[in-house]
């Protein structure tokens, strides 16, 4: 007679807490003592940083300087305006993650976000009175556009025209509109820094697209001229180092123009710059692939009467450039974090404000200086960012499908 | 000058039908690799041609040139009345006007199957997509797939997949259907669903050209067959002809392996 | 053919416009001077937490803005690094350069600057650690000195050295404060910089007693603000607002005590101030220039004062930089 | 006829803007003269604007005196060097940060990828965090945080670096260990090298072929290696057999300085000319038999905090000399405040304590405050060495440098203590003779015969290492810093790759009772790294192009000292032209490399 055998709790060391620590960390006894080491290892770090940090390091420049920080030199009674394309893009993100109920990864990004702002609204609180409010604003703007997502999701339809109208506003709310009068008074863009700059700087990223799509295009051409033109293009911005770039485009863009150099700004020419250099980084993203869709894909479309460009934008490049996202995301992160190189060209953003403030005359009051210190708080704050979105692109990685194969 | 080139086989279509391909001394060479040579072909309209031969033999190539996926080097390819030269609009002309199935599908795998086929009418023949959509419909009712019409390809079978293919060369309305090897990739117990789709077009008065191994339905509904080998037609004839009594020797060695 | 160069001869002389006015009408019509400064150098130059630029240098820039403008606070600074500074004033990118740069031969001819009065005498000094045991630059040999790249410092080390023909290791930094916590941390016997520099850092070293500047100066290290080769108008300007900062201490006129000068006997007061107006219209500025940079900046004392004098951390010495009634070398030619 | 109807009939004329073969030509027509009209615009602005301004637009001015001083410099340079060999140097020195950074970031990378995939959760975790924290962060936060926060503060001083085993010191100033040179005899021994090269071409040649005809294995590396080595060290051995110094060397040596130059007195005026040349590497055995050195103590910090009233002089070792004795400068003073010497490190190192419980010895807590004592100079210290004898390799320049000796007996009148055994000595309170003669200041440099081959030893006669191979904290900080946040991403692609080798040839592998290493090492670790090696091929490119961060760290490389060139010359466009011409070269070469490894793999492959 056959009868089913009722299932057992596995034995001790398979299953639950006890059978993980026994796997994980004591299976052998050269496993033991490698535990052991490292865990003392790990707890001498851990405690020693935290040590420092609570007893020995001085933090107090890094607070008084809050505003150097965030936007350096940016007039103190405009705040308002950073602050208001910074509520703008948190409600409209707010909006996206709201409405994409389905899209674990976005809601992740925005409630992220959310807790930074949340910290950087408690450190105003504290240190930098006189933004509370702002910054109280923009955690509130999120959470409207979070609760207008979730209540109208319908209102995604309208968001790339929300995109380029923010954008737009953005940059002109920014910079201003009528030099010197009351209304949008201009802030020049040699008063723009911190991590504002970064952020503006990180932007390049977006007309890199198109650009790096028409260079992967070009490459692929069976024109000679054009191949071999973008192919060049593509290998000389990618042969060299992006400080180089940076460098020669601060020296080498108003020659070219042969024009003042007042009317490019530094940031200017650092954001050509980048966008150039992203623009060649992303071309190789994208003929990757262009390369991984198959011919057929061509061939059915133009036996179907589709014409050059309209095989090109309606079937080989929605392919080409889903199979590319998390490659194009991780060229994101590395460009999120090269835009710390500004340095070379006289800017000040986030990384460079740590420069400025050490050579305070405050700073140097301090016994010893204040270094260490500030080169940890802007690493923890770029770390946040480069490794939220480094999670952000494995989960995506996971969802298209990619890697698992 | 005394080497006398042999005369190449002509395939011409019987005469009384009206011819809507027409292939005169068409050449082609992939580098120095002579591909087609001295292809002398017609086909009239309503008419199904079913190309066989071994791998390699120009088959693919042969219909490829039809809708100019190929370039050729030499001879000339009038189809309805277009001839395809290096001009432009011809090749878009004859593009609109021959609908193509391929061995591997090539469903755009971004696109719903109802977008699949509505996005040549829209883009192409300018329809709206009430128009497209619903013609869209009747050729997914006609290739017995109605119900799959929002789905993504990737969700589909095989079989499915090619009925949806042929749907959507369908819809363009096309004049001539060219099948390149279309039951190759299948699974055995598909491959009879999309032959029987096959069948019910080529029943209905399409003009077809099909290149397939499968010989039943070379023999059920084929007008002709044409055997091609090393770039050139060997032999062309009935199906019972083919099948009963081939005259050269390549193609009865060919036959006698597949048979 | 010939019709397509003609087409773009063209356009490229239309990119190519030439700027037609001088600086000056320049300056004013934009109503700011964009002014090159260092954001990095304590004393000189730097951003404090409210965003606003101190430092020496910097209140030249506004010395000159009041006198141009009538309005201090219309500067535009722009913080450069020691790479791009000279490029930036051939590029006409800044109006006027004040970045503790030195006055010499070659930046003056081939680099395309004009170097108006020195608004700072240094010269180029060494701090060792009190015990090191190095006296005199032959001590030198076979120890290590800290420099700051593509400043004339380091050509300087290297010529004076070199002829002494004392061999010793150079260490080279990118940002004066790199090098000075370096020296700090023992890396070199000894740092090299302008004595003002070296001023300026000591009391930021951990145990500043430890310290000494030797004696020796192997450099003449003017400072002084450069502007673009070729524009007399211009540069005129920027000299003369220099020579008002250090005539007005030389008359005792200050920033509080302006208005009441302006009743001065003194003819050369009154032409400076601008009660007799015609030399200072000569300028091409309005006949209260200087008083206004007086006024809203204060004479060379007050800004010595702010920034580098005994109330502040630095407490550098005036030395060559006082009136040259009292030895120093700040000597302004008469406002006639 | 029937050939006639071959050729097609000519077609009606198509307009060539549908005609598809002229389309193309007229797009690439188009496109081409857009280029060209964008690149001639550029050019005559950019050479409007150099006019304008005055500047160079060209190459001359790189044969003028660049006056740079470089810190490190792979071939010899002194300032007075045109700007071209300024800039060789940068470049040499980014090949030397990227050839070292690549070889420690791939073993740092495979390690912490292998540890990735540990089955101990802690180590496992530890290398997670490692490569996420460190890929995250800006490269040039990091750098800047290794320079500056780690690198600088943390080692001990210069005049007191640590002695590694193996004669490596490692200081604030850097790291120095001992390294091999070639001398004056070398030349002798370029033949055999040749022909060792030759005969392992010429051998594995030979052995593929053999390897290809035979049935059975054959191994192709070892014998020709083998013999290589052999005519290698047999070279060696004939070369050393006549080591005749060369004519007329001879090295000026100035005691007083502590340095000399060694140099071929070809002229034979028995001076130093500027025509004599330098004798880079010689051999040579200093020896003075009596001279002093002063010192002062000073408060000085560490790592572990500051350390008071300590005394250091140049780096003097008790195998240096015979002995050594160490006296108060003012020996009344010393002996009025009972002031004592403790020596931490024989014979130049010590504290200067009071004895205030009595105990006859140092305690902690007995220093003194010397500022409290003299002011800024702390107590002065003086030591008298006799019998200094010391093996030194002259540097690349020819120099030999000791520490500047007085004469002694100059300083002061010295209070000798004539101990038998050197460690034992204790103070000035153990002086017996007071001596008031000045014994002069002699030197005896002897020139030494030596091989193809010196060893130069690592000494720090004065406050900077001299003799072996020396890399500045500029070097380490930047190398430290590159080599660790490329190891992260190495690491993350190691295990990719091994991740990527299919389980089913690890299950074959342990099937045919491979144990889990041997698995590892033989199947796996192979297959993986075909995977891995072109993304880390990129990464070394990425290495190399991110060395351009130097500035951050004042590491002398090819972009620091082209910016500098740029500022110092004016000359915008030749620098960025030059700049961009070098690093397209290294990426070439690196694309090369790449090339190769995907043809041999893909070989590997069928």
């Amino acid at each position: 007679m056959f009868e089913v055998i009722p299932p057992r709790p596995a034995p001790g060391g398979v299953a639950g807490v006890g059978g993980w620590i026994r796997r994980n960390l004591f299976s052998s006894p050269a496993n033991t003592l490698l535990t052991v080491v490292t865990g003392v290892f790990v707890v001498y770090v851990g405690l020693s940083v935290v040590l420092w940090a609570l007893f020995d390091a001085s933090w107090g420049q890094v607070w008084a300087n809050q505003r150097l920080f965030a936007v350096y030199r940016y007039p103190a009674d405009l705040l308002w305006r950073p602050m208001a394309v910074l509520a703008a893009m948190m409600a409209l993100i707010g909006v996206m993650g709201g409405a994409g109920r389905r899209n674990e990864i976005l809601r992740g990004l925005f409630w992220s976000l959310v807790a930074f702002v949340a910290f950087v609204t408690v450190i105003a609180l504290l240190f930098w009175p006189s933004v509370r409010v702002l910054w109280a604003g923009v955690l509130a703007a999120s959470l409207v556009g979070y609760a207008v997502g979730v209540a109208r999701p319908s209102f995604v339809r309208g968001l790339p025209w929300a995109w380029v109208a923010w954008l737009f506003l953005g940059f002109f709310l920014l910079y201003g509109v009528t030099p010197g009068s009351g209304l949008l008074r201009i802030v020049p863009a040699r008063d723009w820094g911190g991590f504002m700059l970064t952020l503006i700087l990180f932007t390049g990223i977006v007309p890199s697209f198109p650009l790096g799509i028409a260079l992967a295009l070009g490459r692929r051409s069976k024109l000679p001229a054009i191949k071999y033109v973008c192919t060049g293009f593509i290998e000389i911005v990618r042969g060299a180092p992006l400080i180089m770039w940076l460098f020669v485009a601060s020296l080498l863009l108003p020659l070219f123009l042969n024009t003042d150099p007042n009317n490019l700004p530094a940031i200017l020419r650092a954001y050509v710059a980048i966008t150039l250099f992203s623009a060649a980084y992303m071309a190789e993203n994208v003929r990757g692939g262009l390369q991984a869709v198959p011919r057929g894909q061509t061939e059915a479309a133009r036996a179907l009467g589709l014409g050059g460009w309209q095989t090109t934008s309606l079937i080989v490049l929605p392919q080409a450039l889903r199979a590319v996202i998390p490659a194009i995301v991780g060229q994101a992160i590395g460009l999120f974090k090269d835009t710390s190189l500004v340095f070379i060209v006289g800017l000040a953003d986030f990384f460079r404000v740590t420069e400025i403030v050490a050579n305070q005359p405050a700073s140097l009051q301090v016994t010893g200086g204040v270094k260490l210190e500030l080169y940890l708080y802007v690493a923890l704050i770029y770390f946040f960012f480069a490794y939220r979105m480094s999670i952000a692109s494995r989960q995506l990685e996971k969802q298209l499908g990619v890697g698992t194969r | 000058m005394s080497n006398v080139t042999p005369a190449p086989v002509r395939a011409d279509a019987p005469a009384g039908g009206q011819a809507i391909i027409t292939i005169e001394g068409l050449n082609k060479w992939f580098g120095d690799f002579h591909v087609l040579r001295d292809i002398n072909l017609s086909v009239n309209q309503g008419e199904v041609v079913v190309v066989i031969g071994p791998s390699g033999s120009g088959k693919s190539t042969l219909i490829r040139c039809i809708n100019h996926l190929e370039e050729h080097q030499e001879g000339r390819i009038v189809v309805d009345g277009t001839e395809l030269t290096d001009d432009v609009r011809n090749i878009d002309l004859v593009r609109r006007e021959t609908g193509m199935v391929f061995q591997s599908f090539n469903l755009f795998p971004h696109l719903t199957v109802l977008e699949n086929i509505t996005l040549a009418p829209i883009r192409v023949r300018k329809w709206k997509r009430t128009q497209a959509e619903e013609r869209a419909r009747f050729f997914l009712d006609k290739v017995g797939i109605p119900e799959q019409a929002l789905k993504y390809p990737g969700q589909l079978s095989g079989g499915q997949q090619q009925r949806v293919a042929i749907a959507r060369a369908l819809t363009m309305g096309p004049k001539v259907m060219l099948f390149d090897e279309p039951t190759s990739a299948l699974d055995p117990e598909v491959i009879g669903e999309v032959l029987e789709v096959m069948v019910a077009l080529a029943q209905e008065g399409m003009t077809m050209i099909v290149v397939t191994h499968e010989m039943g339905f070379a023999r059920e509904v084929g007008d002709r067959v044409i055997f091609m080998d090393a770039g050139q037609i060997v032999e062309v004839g009935s199906p019972e002809h083919f099948f009963l009594a081939p005259r050269e020797a390549r193609t009865k060695a060919f036959l006698s392996k597949i048979l | 053919m010939r019709k397509m160069l003609l087409v773009l001869a063209v356009l490229v002389l239309a990119f190519g416009t030439a700027f037609g006015q001088g600086k000056l009408q320049e300056v004013q019509a934009r109503g700011e001077l964009r002014c090159g400064v260092n954001q990095t150098l304590p004393g000189f130059g730097s951003v404090d937490a409210a965003g606003e630029f101190q430092g020496f240098d910097v209140d030249f820039c506004r010395s000159i803005a009041a006198a141009v403008l009538g309005d201090a606070n219309a500067v535009n600074f722009r913080p450069l690094s020691a790479q791009e500074r000279f490029t930036a004033v051939q590029s006409g990118e800044v109006d006027v350069l004040i970045r503790n740069s030195t006055f010499t031969l070659s930046r003056d001819t081939s680099v395309g600057l004009n170097f108006t009065a020195p608004t700072f005498y240094d010269g180029q000094g060494f701090m060792v650690r009190t015990d090191s045991g190095i006296n005199t630059l032959a001590d030198f040999e076979g120890r290590s000195i800290c420099v700051q790249s593509g400043t004339t410092t380091e050509l300087n080390l290297a010529d004076v050295l070199g002829a002494l023909d004392v061999q010793f290791t150079p260490v080279i930094f990118e940002s004066a404060p790199q090098l000075v916590s370096a020296y700090d941390d023992g890396q070199c016997d000894g740092w090299t910089t302008d004595k003002s520099g070296l001023a300026s850092f000591l009391p930021t070293l951990g145990v500043p007693s430890d310290h000494r500047i030797m004696d020796a100066t192997i450099s003449k290290e003017p400072l002084g603000p450069a502007v673009l080769h070729g524009d007399d108008q211009w540069y005129d300007v920027v000299k003369w607002v220099v020579y008002a900062t250090f005539a007005a201490e030389e008359y005792g006129i200050t920033s509080a005590n302006v208005d009441a000068a302006l009743e001065s006997p003194n003819p050369q007061v009154r032409r400076m101030l601008g009660v007799d107006p015609d030399q200072v219209r000569g300028l091409g500025l309005s006949s209260d220039a200087l008083y206004q940079a007086i006024l809203q900046m204060g004479n060379y004392g007050e800004i010595y004062d702010r920034h580098l004098g005994p109330d502040t951390q630095f407490d550098i010495p005036r030395g060559l930089n006082a009136p040259y009634t009292r030895g120093g070398l700040l000597y302004s030619p008469p406002f006639n | 006829m029937a050939v006639a109807d071959r050729r097609p009939s000519v077609a009606p004329r198509i307009p060539f803007w549908r005609n598809v073969n002229t389309i193309g030509i007229l797009a690439q027509v188009v496109f081409v003269a857009v280029i060209l009209f964008g690149v001639v615009v550029l050019v005559t602005n950019t050479l409007n604007a150099l006019g304008r301004a005055n500047l160079p637009a060209d190459f001359s001015w790189l044969g003028s005196r660049a006056g740079i001083p470089i810190a490190e410099t792979p071939i010899p340079y002194t300032p007075n060097d045109p700007y071209w060999r300024a800039l060789l140097i940068g470049f040499l020195n980014t090949l030397k940060i990227a050839g070292i950074g690549v070889v420690l970031a791939s073993l740092i990378g495979i390690a912490v990828g292998v540890m990735r995939l540990a089955s101990n959760w802690l180590v496992r975790s530890i290398a997670t965090v490692y490569i996420e924290l460190l890929r995250n962060i800006p490269l040039a936060v990091q750098i800047v945080f290794w320079y500056t926060a780690v690198l600088l503060p943390i080692p001990p001083r210069i005049n007191n670096p640590v002695e590694l085993p193996g004669g490596v010191y490692l200081s604030n100033v850097g790291l120095a260990f001992p390294f091999l040179y070639p001398t004056y005899r070398f030349g002798a021994w370029i033949p055999f090298l040749v022909v060792a090269v030759a005969a392992v071409v010429i051998g594995v040649l030979w052995r593929r072929r053999l390897a290809r005809r035979s049935e059975r294995p054959v191994r192709v590396w070892p014998l020709p290696l083998l013999a290589a080595v052999a005519i290698a060290g047999g070279g060696y051995y004939v070369a050393s057999l006549d080591r005749t110094l060369p004519d007329g060397l001879a090295i000026d040596f100035t005691i007083d300085r502590g340095r000399g130059v060694v140099y071929r007195d070809v002229d034979g005026d028995g001076v130093r000319g500027p025509r004599d040349p330098v004798m880079p590497f010689a051999s040579t055995i200093v020896r003075i038999a009596e001279a002093e050195l002063t010192a002062s103590t000073q408060n000085i910090t560490e790592s572990g905090g500051v350390v008071r009233s300590t005394f250091r002089f140049p780096m003097i070792l008790g195998r240096d000399v015979e002995q050594a004795v160490v006296a108060f400068g003012d020996p009344d003073e010393a002996a009025e405040r009972g002031l004592e010497i403790h020596f931490t490190r024989f014979p130049s190192r010590g504290v200067v304590f009071v004895d205030r419980d009595g105990d006859g010895a140092f305690t902690p807590g007995e220093e003194i405050d010397p500022a409290t004592l003299t002011g800024f100079g702390g107590v002065r210290l003086v030591m008298t060495v006799f019998g200094y004898e010391r093996h030194i390799v002259a540097d690349r320049d020819g120099q030999v440098r000791t520490p500047a000796f007085s004469p002694s007996g100059t300083v002061r009148s010295a209070e000798v203590a004539p101990a038998e055994n050197p460690f034992s000595v204790f103070g000035a309170a153990a002086a017996t003779a007071t001596r008031d003669d000045v014994v002069p200041l002699v030197a005896d440099v002897e020139l030494r015969p030596a091989g193809p081959l010196v060893l130069s030893r690592v000494h720090v006669p004065v406050s900077s290492y001299e003799g072996g191979m020396r890399l500045t904290v500029n070097y380490l900080a930047l190398l430290l810093a590159l080599v660790i946040y490329t190891s992260a991403f190495i690491g993350e692609i190691v295990r990719g790759g091994i991740q990527a080798v299919a389980k089913g040839q690890r299950e074959a592998a342990l099937a045919l009772g491979l144990s889990a290493s041997q698995t590892f090492s033989l199947v796996v670790f192979p297959q993986a790294l075909r995977i891995v090696l072109p993304p880390v091929i990129s990464q070394y490119l990425n290495l190399t192009k991110n060395s351009s961060l130097a500035p951050l760290a004042g590491y002398g490389e090819l972009f620091v000292i082209a910016t500098i060139v740029q500022n110092q010359t004016g000359a915008s466009v030749p620098v960025a032209l030059l700049l961009i011409a070098s690093y397209l070269f290294i990426s070439f070469a690196f694309a090369f490399v790449l090339n190769i490894v995907n043809d041999r793999l893909a070989l590997v492959e069928r």
